[in-house]
């Protein structure tokens, strides 16, 4: 690939990294917490799984910018404007309802590119993407049937859920607009063009919040900027101050 | 009794009682207390440690820690499904720890302040719980025998990560091993009434051990941990975290001083650096997540009058 | 005085610092979020106030240290062990009850503590309390007004303040223990006896919450560890990843 | 009608208007309208600048940015009390933009993401507000001119604060440098657009012009703001956030590139960054304090009641 594409390929890995990260984040903020102890433990799964994917994402690109940053240096050390997750991503976790919504809407974007990039010209991101699909698979089902449960369950419960849909739902068009990066991605082969994928994610969600009784906004008005780092929300700054902390004050530490 | 007669014979031989068998109210009441509390410890025990999963320095030091917290939340899980076959719910137990009448393990009563004290934890409470426990799996009453066996094995591995993330900070760079000395030092009493008061001051025990609930003396676990762990200390090359502890040739053992029982009971009592934070946060969690247990419970119901009204 | 006063000393500044320090702090996290915009201003102007005089003890620590540390450097470059505050300021916000309850607590020793200092034989710390002495007066007027107002306003404003006091209470007792560093101080004549303070605060107290028809809790129990480092509460360490966080990622920048 | 006459020579003669005096219905909508939106914005205005008060890097800029925003609190306290001379009251008004029938000015919609972007808010959105505002102080309105009188000199003082802020970050580190770069790409269009919509767009301005409510339009005071932000983004040896601006010497203006008014527009709407946040700020503010409200309120009562049975 010529040096702009491996450019391109970085920020790409950096979007897939850092949007298991963040959210990873997220969701591990709930340890301890949750409503009912089955779902403490779903939610660590959950959190554990998408630390472990960025893993494999932020290594693969920082290999791919060789400039000898591995993942942990590109997760512990970028301040907000580096970031390159969707903006939902870094939502804050609201209650029990939010959290499981935002998560099914992102689980439904991930197991539909996950099953893409199985498929990718380079092979150490088929080889991931292939793995991490058996993962998203599994928390597709459980954030798809949490939110059927509470969307369908007391009047309370899906008021809540509604309200967590239309809270969230300007930050799901973000996940399929396409930029340079992503051209030069379709051009190599790498990813699929984000824009391609909204016909199987629509019908995905469609298929589970109807289930769940719960009305799809109509509006098509959609927050950007989270997956070219131009603009993020106020929360990304204040959750990297607990994330990033020990590496920022001990910065010659190993751990 | 003849019945009691008969059960306590069982137990001497070995042979475990299981649910449907008969056995003496005391013997099921204790069980349950303990049991209960036990279960609690690892609920609770989420706290400290999920109070640095945000701040975790490195991906895979965040992963570990995040299987670690999901462990204990699994080990709840065994202890109250083992708890209610002895005909007590979950939600009962869970009530009676949300209103204080039941306790969980004091050592949750105090906080985590450095990252080391999350090495400090796995390495010395999960070492002083695992010697409790170990034991345990003897323990006559057969469904919490069995948990124990499934705990402690999975008990021990997180000592090891716990004395492998102490160790990375023991030898690390002199700020780290100032965080390593510190949670060694605030962490070493506390660890000791793990093992609970003075044999002297002990209730329950005799009839406990007698039932096989309990094995061995609060002391003789005491004085084996203590035994383990100073090696440990100063293999990792740290301070002694009290100036009495000292080989006793004529005993076999380090002499060592005794934790500051006051504070224990004062712990037991509330007043721990966090009883009041501890307890606040189960019960936000359990009154924020009403609506949720509700909802599902009322999906569930609809779901199976449907399948029936279709059958 | 002696090297082993001027350390003293040093840890005297300490406390009174990161006091105030560490209140501000928590009083400044309500900027924008209180129940009717004259507390809005109120709590801002606290805030100020405090770490105005942060400014000024810390300030002079730095110089009794003699390492050329100043006021800032104090404030964002110390981790959790090196602080000496009580730990009542470092309790979170709670609700607006919660915060009052916690100032007017604070207000009540800031008042008698400061009145002594006045006549401090170091010229340094009597101008300081001379200065602080009238915002604090200002403070413990507004708090205790507050507290009354809210304590015999509504059954529910009640059961708050009396939950808020009892929440608190086990924090206060800290104030007046005295250990080796206060014992220097009554030798130098810098700092009175903390334990001697006692009986003045309690009159205050005693007043205000009666006329608040507030009970005082019986329970002599008193957490303690703030003001010599010894042990704090978990919520200090979240406080600092905002408090330093731009000191911590940008060492080399001035401000 | 002749009142209608009169009381439109009042205003041609820079005779202030009073609240006791007569004025027209539209007059008084129009008024209230404005100045509750103004008073709104410096109560919305907080929560940008709140955000980082958490995080100052300096004990001094922590201290200069508590003052400012106790300061905007203020302005809103006069700003209400000058509506409230129009006969409608805060609580009315508050409620009015809790439930989104009155704006706040778009600009607060926006986050702020770096420390520099306080600086910049001080710099480039105080400098728009002044510009609006200063003309105000000869608004046909008594009460709101002498309260933008007031408002005015602080805001100045706050503008050449920010200014200050962001000019220690233009000539500090990269990374500084690199903060105050991306806070003025930003914040430099939606501070265009504070004035308003282009002329041709903008509704109510003549009649608003009549009445001495509007003194500008919307066009001539953005030109002149960018005549007078054009220069000192040159002193601070920043990027132009436009690659449209240059000097026509024709014009005696800087020419620059119109800002996206269909952004413009569905902020307005309410999909800006930050709406739904900022709104859920001040509606949460206002439910979590209404049992404070209502204690102070009894509290107020009963001394009341007590005072009078003492008489």
């Amino acid at each position: 690939m010529s040096a702009v594409d491996q450019q391109a390929l970085f920020q790409f890995l950096l979007r897939m990294g850092d949007n298991t990260l963040v959210l990873g984040h997220r969701v591990s903020e709930w340890c301890g917490h949750a409503p009912v102890l089955e779902e403490d433990i779903a939610l660590a799964n959950t959190a554990l799984d998408l630390i472990g994917q960025t893993q494999f994402w932020l290594g693969l690109a920082g290999e791919v910018e060789g400039k000898g940053q591995d993942a942990d240096a590109l997760a512990f050390r970028r301040d907000v404007w580096d970031f390159r997750n969707f903006l939902i991503c870094e939502m804050p976790n609201g209650d029990f309802g939010q959290t499981l919504m935002r998560q099914f809407l992102f689980d439904a974007w991930a197991s539909v590119t996950l099953a893409h990039l199985q498929t990718s010209s380079d092979e150490r991101v088929a080889g991931i993407a292939a793995k991490a699909s058996k993962e998203v698979a599994y928390h597709l089902e459980r954030s798809a049937d949490t939110v059927v449960g509470l969307g369908d369950g007391t009047e309370e419960s899906h008021k809540r859920m509604q309200a967590a849909l239309e809270y969230l739902w300007p930050y799901v068009g973000e996940m399929f607009v396409s930029d340079d990066v992503d051209t030069a991605m379709v051009a190599a082969g790498i990813a699929p063009d984000p824009a391609s994928l909204r016909a199987e994610y629509d019908a995905i969600i469609t298929r589970v919040l109807t289930q769940a009784t719960l009305d799809i906004p109509q509006s098509a008005f959609a927050h950007k900027g989270g997956r070219d780092g131009s603009i993020h929300t106020e929360h990304l700054g204040h959750l990297l101050t607990s994330m990033q902390w020990l590496q920022r004050v001990y910065p010659d530490a190993s751990w | 009794s003849d019945q009691e007669r008969e059960f306590q014979d069982k137990i001497d031989a070995d042979i475990k009682i299981e649910p449907r068998d008969w056995m003496p109210d005391d013997y099921r009441a204790t069980l349950i207390r303990q049991m209960g509390q036990h279960a609690h410890s690892e609920i609770v025990g989420q706290l400290p440690e999920g109070n640095w999963i945000t701040r975790a320095p490195t991906l895979e030091r965040k992963a570990i820690l995040l299987a670690k917290v999901q462990d204990e939340a699994g080990h709840g899980l065994y202890l109250y499904s083992a708890a209610e076959t002895l005909g007590v719910t979950r939600d009962e137990l869970t009530e009676m720890l949300l209103d204080g009448r039941m306790k969980y393990s004091s050592i949750f009563n105090y906080p985590t302040l450095n990252w080391a004290d999350i090495g400090a934890v796995g390495w010395l409470v999960d070492g002083a719980a695992i010697m409790n426990q170990v034991p345990l799996q003897r323990t006559s009453y057969g469904p919490y025998s069995r948990a124990m066996i499934r705990i402690c094995k999975e008990e021990s591995f997180h000592q090891r990560q716990g004395y492998d993330a102490i160790r990375k900070m023991a030898e690390g760079t002199v700020a780290q091993k100032k965080m390593a000395q510190d949670a060694l030092n605030r962490l070493w009493y506390p660890s000791l009434m793990m093992f609970g008061p003075s044999d002297k001051d002990s209730v329950h025990s005799a009839q406990s051990m007698a039932w096989k609930i309990k094995i061995n003396t609060n002391d003789e676990l005491r004085q084996k941990f203590v035994d383990q762990t100073v090696p440990q200390i100063e293999y990792l090359d740290l301070d002694l975290p009290d100036e009495g502890i000292t080989w006793n040739a004529q005993r076999g053992h380090y002499d060592y001083t005794d934790p500051n029982w006051s504070e224990f009971f004062d712990v037991i009592k509330g007043n721990g650096p966090c009883n009041v934070d501890r307890l606040a946060a189960r019960n936000k969690a359990w009154d924020d997540g009403a609506w949720v247990r509700d909802g599902l419970m009322a999906n569930a119901r609809k779901k199976a009058a449907a399948k029936m009204a279709a059958e």
